[in-house]
């Protein structure tokens, strides 16, 4: 009577990676109390091989895909790419947290399961394949964040931060939902594959301007969690506010997550609709492009800069979005595995620059960082250079990819400007390496402290990674390509 | 006259959360912004249910259960959240927020704290 | 529109004798409470102080009726209101009897029975928060608004329990109407154990029990939960600012609340009216037994008076006592009121001991209150859910 | 009957949402939220969702506005102060609004021509036995993974208001 209820054991494996995120995330609720402050590092050490382990879980799960749990999961390559992508992101997070904590004495096992347990929700977005089941991830990868953000209580800036992210959060989370709904009752089904089947067989007896309405509300839901004009307003001030560590895994982790549900929502159900969407996505990407860049050039504060350079990166993938094709899919995939790798590598230079209760955050502060940390200043070349997208990058790839994306699908004023909106941004970038080089060392540089272990693995990695997608995108390319086929 | 059209409930669902999100737009304490946006939850709540009895399934009633489950945990963390910027300000006003514009700066904590956080115009 | 006048006769039925009962309720607890300190209680009004409840809402009728001027007059006003309409709700599903037939009509004693009885009764008790938590923020006054705060957090935090221990026995039964609660708890194991909650298997209930009493001290804000309205730290709490019929209605409500709590503790593991052992034991017989020897007790304490108006006041109660010993002996009118009997023993003993523990135990101190309900009551009550859980999955 | 326990519950709930919206104080608004809310899930039973209307006001009146109503209690929050808002909203929102009721309306109005007529009673799918087989068969994975959330908010919670043990 009860076997019926009981999941098979091929269903549990699917769920491996967030099963073993899971428990190690409670079990360091339940040491927090055990563990005195001397073995605080062990949290970090202990979530970088449960993160390792549940990559090699996700890698291991695709030996056997396929749907699990009543449809819920689709365990599939794209869902492995960005489980693979997520995870990532936690161990390039978790590194430069050490030291981070360190310094700003907030060395907790609550971190780390926060950190967790925001990946678990981040991985149930991406393999979901059901409405509902994306809806319950978002919430998890977004509640976990809120409280991230604001994990510094007594620091007034993360306190803004965190309420302004949760406040707007939660209301984008509204539409999304509301967005849901419609969907649900125009096709009664919030299955992606039957929710396509629906539309496509026109068995609705309404016409698609009212999936289109449905549409646009989830639109306005995702375009916040990935910061996209006109729902950008959020991240500037949540980026600065937020711990660094923090800032870098906001500006990577939850927004690969959110553009893997916008591509598989909207490149599946909402495909055959597509020419209703895509000016919208036009619209907001060209927006968000040229919003971005030209708040870009007028920040002072690094951190700031970082965020309006994200919503601007942000644009790009949703050029990409915009070419509502395979090879679309495929270059935003490749721009999110990139953009991680290089975002979070210049956000961990800035945590390491800024040093205690975060002072030194100005682009002056990295006068002279060339001089007295050449290796530092180096690595974080490489990934303003990325960032730019200069040849040999990983940045340079995935931006020629998107275009070349765009171009194919006849995209060519939006090609144009965003290549133009390209070279606009160099320009604040090349600001901070003129800085690095080309100036006296400043109050910053000259108080830097020496790279810890983990920082110089922080930086390291981030960086091979932007320098192997740059100079051999083909394996990741191939990867994405073969699975950015959803409708099969 | 014994049965209501399903279009007025959904009506109704459209109603609330629009006036939801207009408290979101127009008000400026903290709480009642939080509490519009739980009105905006509960509109969507009614659109399943009202899904779900057209489709006479029972699984619209399972979003607005998870929904449910969603919104108590946003607001356990939501309130939190605003009881940690109400300890470090003391002011529940949104627009009180504003640390963090560009000319503001953050080298000398010590000295951010010191000026007052509330009462400025 | 039968149905319609029925139910209109039974909620008269209920209101007029629940509103007694808590008027009532109040003269038992002063009596107890005066005799477990060797006092007397009230006895100057009427005979051993029957009509002192009757004075006092004479009283509270007439009494000034203050409103402080720095409250905030709406909720002040409406949050007595919203206290006894809350608490007065909840016995709306309560069923006392079984099926009576009643000048032809038959008729459940109860006034309406829904499917989702249980879940009725704990959403209406939840909302009964906002009755106290409102009343100690319109007062205005910081004594009222901690008591307003205490109440909140402690309704919520024992909620938590209460609801789990109502799961296990929900579990057992699998229904959650409160009829059909009850009618699965006839019957007897070995022919004299009687099938309630409390003792039935695969688990019996008497953790859950224990559980759901002591949270439900805590719901009706008794001692020793009573901290909204330690008089010693808070002045009264919640009410302080409070007089005449609208703090009756505060006290009327946590009556109720303890009728509530009380009927419900029966319902779920006391079995209701089912009675404690077979008919064929002679459980029929209980209440006249009872009943003739209160009479007889009665009877000889009027013949030995200890106060010269006992000699007159006894022997009437000893009457009375007789004449309820033969209704119960007759066959027609004991079908209808042996249930009702057994539901009212089984309540009224659990209200005694509501009082008994009023008067024996001190208060705790507010810190023990939440440690005590977060560090042992919920894991408790988790574990027990658990066990039933598991035993009920497996035990066929 | 149906029509008149519609109209009378949706105007309660239409004018206690106006009333959150409109209210200076805090907790006015709370309390004509829980208004809502107890509309509301009167609204469901007559759609045949008994146990998510008692979920409702077990849930969503009694523990989650408790929360709200004993945060504005604890913070003593005052009345709303008004100061310049920001210019775009208040350029762009009342339109924007009505643009967005207007739209949701007339999506009520035009989408579903051939959805039933609700009669209280005509679907009795919403029983507790209903939605705990669908929740413990097709929904296993969200049921569990909410957990998850629920641990999170736990941990959150405790995390930011916790009192510091130095």
């Amino acid at each position: 009577m009860y076997a019926s209820l009981v999941p098979t054991s091929a269903e549990m494996i699917r769920f491996l990676p967030e099963l073993i995120l899971t428990v190690v995330a409670t079990l360091f609720m339940v040491l927090d109390p055990l563990l005195g402050r001397q073995s605080r590092h062990v949290y970090g050490h202990f979530s970088i091989l449960a993160l390792l382990g549940a990559m090699a879980a996700a890698v291991y799960v695709y030996r056997d895909p396929g749907a699990a749990f009543s449809g819920m999961l689709m365990v599939d390559g794209f869902a492995t790419f960005f489980r693979v992508v997520v995870i990532g992101v936690g161990i390039l997070t978790v590194l430069p947290s050490y030291r981070y904590l360190d310094r700003e004495d907030a060395e907790t096992g609550e971190y780390h399961a926060l950190l967790l347990f925001s990946i678990v929700g981040q991985c149930v977005m991406v393999t979901a394949n059901e409405l509902i089941m994306i809806f319950i991830g978002l919430e998890i990868s977004s509640i976990a964040s809120y409280v991230l953000a604001g994990y510094l209580r007594d620091d007034r800036r993360a306190n803004e931060a965190a309420l302004k992210y949760f406040l707007l959060g939660s209301f984008a989370t509204a539409f999304f939902l509301y967005g849901v709904a419609l969907i649900y009752g125009m096709t009664g089904s919030t299955n992606l594959a039957t929710v396509r089947r629906a539309i496509l067989g026109g068995s609705l007896g309404s016409a698609p301007i009212f999936i289109g309405v449905a549409a646009a509300l989830m639109f306005v839901g995702l375009g916040f969690k990935v910061s996209g004009a006109p729902f950008q307003i959020w991240a500037p001030d949540v980026y600065q506010g937020a711990p660094t560590p923090v800032a870098a895994f906001l500006s990577a982790g939850p927004k690969a997550a959110a553009f893997a549900i916008f591509l598989r929502i909207f490149l599946t159900a909402f495909q055959p609709i597509g020419p209703g969407w895509e000016p919208l996505v036009w619209v907001s990407a060209l927006a968000s492009m040229t919003l971005g860049n030209f708040a870009a050039l007028t920040q002072s504060n690094i951190k700031r800069l970082l965020a309006y350079s994200s919503i601007a990166h942000a644009g790009y993938v949703l050029v990409a979005l915009a070419a509502r094709s395979n090879v679309g899919t495929a270059a935003a995939m490749f721009y999110m595995a990139a953009y991680a790798f290089m975002n979070i590598g210049a956000f961990a230079v800035v945590s390491h620059l800024s040093g205690k209760g975060e002072r030194y955050l100005k682009v002056e502060d990295f006068a002279g960082l060339g001089a007295k940390q050449p290796g530092t200043a180096a690595l974080l070349s490489i990934f303003l250079l990325s960032l730019i997208g200069v040849p040999l990058t990983g940045g340079f790839f995935g931006k020629f990819y998107i275009f070349k994306a765009a171009l194919d699908s006849h995209l060519v004023w939006l090609t144009v400007l965003g290549l133009l909106n390209s070279a606009v941004a160099a320009y604040y970038y090349l600001r901070i390496l003129v800085m690095m080089y080309m100036r006296e060392p400043g109050e910053a540089a000259s108080r830097i402290q020496p790279l810890t272990p983990g920082l110089r693995a922080a930086l390291v990695l981030p960086a091979l990674g932007t320098l192997v997608l740059g100079i051999f995108p083909g394996w990741v390319l191939d990867f994405a390509g073969r699975s950015s086929v959803f409708v099969r | 006259m014994n049965a209501v059209p399903l279009s007025w409930y959904l009506t109704l669902s459209g109603v609330l959360f629009t006036l939801g999100a207009a408290g979101f737009l127009f008000r400026r304490n903290i709480i009642t912004v939080f509490m519009s946006i739980e009105l905006m939850l509960n509109a969507v709540n009614l659109s399943f249910i009202s899904f779900s009895y057209a489709f006479r399934r029972v699984d619209g009633q399972i979003f607005t259960f998870f929904v449910m489950v969603v919104a108590a945990a946003e607001a356990a963390v939501g309130l939190a959240i605003i009881l940690t910027v109400f300890k470090n300000r003391n002011t529940l006003n949104i627009d009180d927020l504003n640390s963090m514009k560009d000319e503001y700066q953050p080298a000398q904590p010590e000295e951010a704290s010191e000026t007052a956080p509330v009462s400025v115009p | 529109m039968d149905f319609l006048l029925l139910s209109l006769i039974k909620a008269a039925v209920v209101a007029a004798v629940l509103l007694t009962t808590l008027a009532y309720l109040q003269w038992v607890e002063r009596k107890v409470i005066a005799h477990i300190q060797v006092r007397l209680g009230p006895s100057r009004v009427g005979p051993h102080g029957l009509l002192q409840p009757l004075a006092d809402v004479i009283k509270l009728i007439t009494k000034e009726d203050l409103i402080p001027p720095h409250v905030n007059k709406f909720f002040y006003l409406a949050a007595p209101f919203l206290a006894i309409t809350m608490s007065l709700l909840s016995i709306s599903v309560i069923p006392f009897g079984s099926e009576v037939r009643v000048l032809g009509q038959t008729t459940w004693m109860q006034l309406t029975d829904l499917n989702i009885g249980v879940l009725f009764i704990l959403a209406v008790s939840s909302m009964g928060v906002y009755g106290i938590a409102l009343a100690g923020w319109a007062s205005n006054n910081k004594y009222s608004l901690l008591g307003g705060l205490r109440s909140s957090a402690q309704m919520i935090s024992y909620e938590l329990p209460l609801s789990l221990a109502i799961a296990s026995p929900l579990l057992l039964a699998n229904t959650l109407s409160l009829r059909e609660l009850v009618q699965k708890q006839g019957g007897f194991e070995f022919g004299f154990l009687p099938r309630w909650n409390i003792f039935q298997g695969p688990w019996p209930q008497i953790i859950s029990f224990l559980i759901f009493v002591i949270a439900g001290f805590a719901e009706t804000n008794r001692v020793p939960f009573d901290l909204p309205e330690a008089e010693n730290e808070l002045v009264a709490g919640f009410h302080t600012e409070y007089s005449s019929m609208k703090f009756a209605a505060f006290f009327m409500a946590e009556y109720a609340n303890m009728i509530t709590v009380t009927c419900l503790t029966t319902i779920l593991f006391l079995g209701g009216w089912q009675p404690l052992f077979p008919a064929s034991m002679g459980s029929n017989l209980v209440p006249p037994v009872i009943f003739v020897l209160a009479g007889l007790v009665a009877l000889y304490h009027g013949l030995n008076p200890a106060r010269r108006k006992d000699r007159f006041t006894l022997p009437v109660f000893a009457v009375v006592f007789f004449a309820l010993a033969a209704v119960f002996l007759l066959p027609a009118a004991r079908e209808a009121i042996l249930p009702l009997f057994w539901f009212a023993a089984k309540t009224g003993f659990l209200l005694f001991v509501f009082i008994w523990i009023r008067g024996t135990l001190p208060r705790f101190r507010y810190d023990q209150l939440m440690a005590f309900t977060w560090k042992f009551l919920f894991p408790v009550a988790v574990l027990n859910l658990l066990v039933t859980g598991l035993l009920v999955a497996l035990v066929p | 009957m149906d029509v008149i326990l519609f109209l009378v519950f949706a105007i309660i709930a239409v004018l206690c949402a106006i009333n959150v919206v409109v209210q200076t104080h805090p907790i006015a608004s709370a309390l004509s939220l829980i208004g809502v809310m107890g509309s509301l899930a009167v609204l469901y039973l007559l759609l045949g969702a008994e146990f998510i209307a008692a979920a409702q006001v077990i849930v969503y009146a009694g523990a989650v506005m408790v929360l709200f109503v004993f945060v504005i209690m604890l913070l003593n929050a005052g009345e709303e102060v008004h100061r310049g808002r920001s210019f775009v909203v208040q350029v762009l929102g009342a339109p924007l609004l009505i643009a967005l009721l207007g739209l949701l309306v007339y999506f009520a109005q035009r989408l579903f021509p051939g959805a039933p007529m609700v009669r209280f009673g005509a679907f009795r799918g919403g029983t507790a036995v209903a939605v705990g087989r669908a929740l413990f068969t097709q929904y296993l994975l969200p049921f569990e993974v909410t957990s998850v959330l629920i641990l999170i908010a736990i941990l959150g919670a405790i995390v930011l208001a916790r009192k510091e043990l130095d």
